[in-house]
């Protein structure tokens, strides 16, 4: 299930939905990413986050895919802001269910990889100094070349 | 007419996220469409950045690659994940 | 936070209150272990959890301890069940916080490995044909030494 | 009088999970209270297992390890994980 959002959602309430659509796993990993307070340009008001649909849905949808592919999971869940957010909001969310724990980690983490480095998004932090898009960083292609690196 | 989309900080220097636009005779591809926008839009090269992808109907493409009066085309700076 | 409960719990109140501790995280990784509904022994009708206090705690701590010393996490938690329970119960919750991703998985992925191979735990299943100890799986073993070869 | 404790399945092969016990004279280490104990419940050997650890008040020790009559003793098999 994936689903972008232009409004704040809770976390918890989505754990606990998902939750419900896993019953009889194992294992459940959860995934919560915050609109962080400092960016390159200093202390953030706003995030805005822009996806272009239906780019951006499908290739999440892809990357579920394959890590459904890669990974016996009973259950994925992915839930992504778009549009202005304040710091400290939950920016994502992604959850996964497994009959093992290793399942269940290693796809939220390859999931997570995809999100942040490869989903179809622009984002530009709005500070004192006015507004700024924010390209990729390094460290974030590093972590996603983790998984091309270790095979299936 | 064809839909235009600047994604990104394109949206930003083109003052507009998206607009419908008659494409000129002989503007065939989108190399040609790149540099013909670019310098029609005195944007100084931002629109033929290799980093810069287009999409033509939801579909990312390789390039140069044909265009049509009827297209939809997004202009899509480096994604920088969410 | 390491808490021992001898009685139901639910994961997405244990992520609520975690939230609120961990105010100000980038990142924030949960793991929920549910009892499995068939062991080695056919279904189980009841999982039984024996600790020794404090030894158990102890070890639990010193794991939360390692982890915080490996990785910059702004708060941790452990919940963890003891005496009987049912399939489908929450038996452990594990939640991690830091500024990035990568520490806050790796952590929730240590403690997961501690807890599933070297606390100090005692477990029985009760399935039809009786009540069955279980010794510890090779593959909880091979998981742990994971960390070992890691380095730091 | 010390107090023993049995954990998992020794508490089943006990038949009980923890008792008060004087220790005889002469029984003066961890090595000497497992053959002793195993022999005087005829337990078959079950308590000498090597992989069966012992916690004198609250600590695992490295054995054999001296005891006395007031310790808390625990005879721990494999730890089995959550």
């Amino acid at each position: 299930m994936v689903s972008l959002l232009d409004h704040a959602f809770d976390a918890t309430d989505a754990l606990r939905a998902f939750e419900k659509r896993a019953a009889g796993a194992g294992a459940i990993v959860s995934f919560t990413g915050l609109v962080r307070d400092t960016g390159k340009f200093g202390e953030v008001m706003t995030l805005h986050l822009q996806a272009y649909s239906p780019l951006t849905e499908r290739g999440i949808a892809a990357a579920v895919a394959e890590a459904e592919a890669r990974w016996p999971l009973t259950a994925t869940s992915v839930i992504h802001r778009i549009g202005d957010m304040a710091p400290a909001e939950p920016i994502v969310f992604v959850a996964t269910a497994s009959a093992h724990r290793r399942a269940a980690f290693e796809a939220a983490d390859f999931l997570m990889d995809y999100l942040k480095t490869e989903a179809v998004f622009w984002k530009k932090e709005t500070t004192a100094s006015g507004d700024h898009w924010i390209e990729p960083r390094n460290e974030d292609y590093s972590d996603r070349d983790r998984w091309s690196k270790t095979g299936s | 007419m064809a839909t235009l989309f600047y994604l990104g900080r394109l949206m930003d220097a083109l003052g507009t996220g998206t607009e419908t636009l008659a494409i000129p005779p002989g503007v065939n591809d989108t190399a040609a469409l790149r540099t013909w926008l670019d310098a029609e839009r005195q944007l100084g090269g931002i629109l033929t950045e290799p980093t810069v992808r287009l999409a033509i109907n939801d579909v990312i493409v390789s390039e140069p690659c044909a265009i049509s009066d009827t297209d939809e085309i997004a202009f899509l700076p480096p994604v920088g994940g969410g």
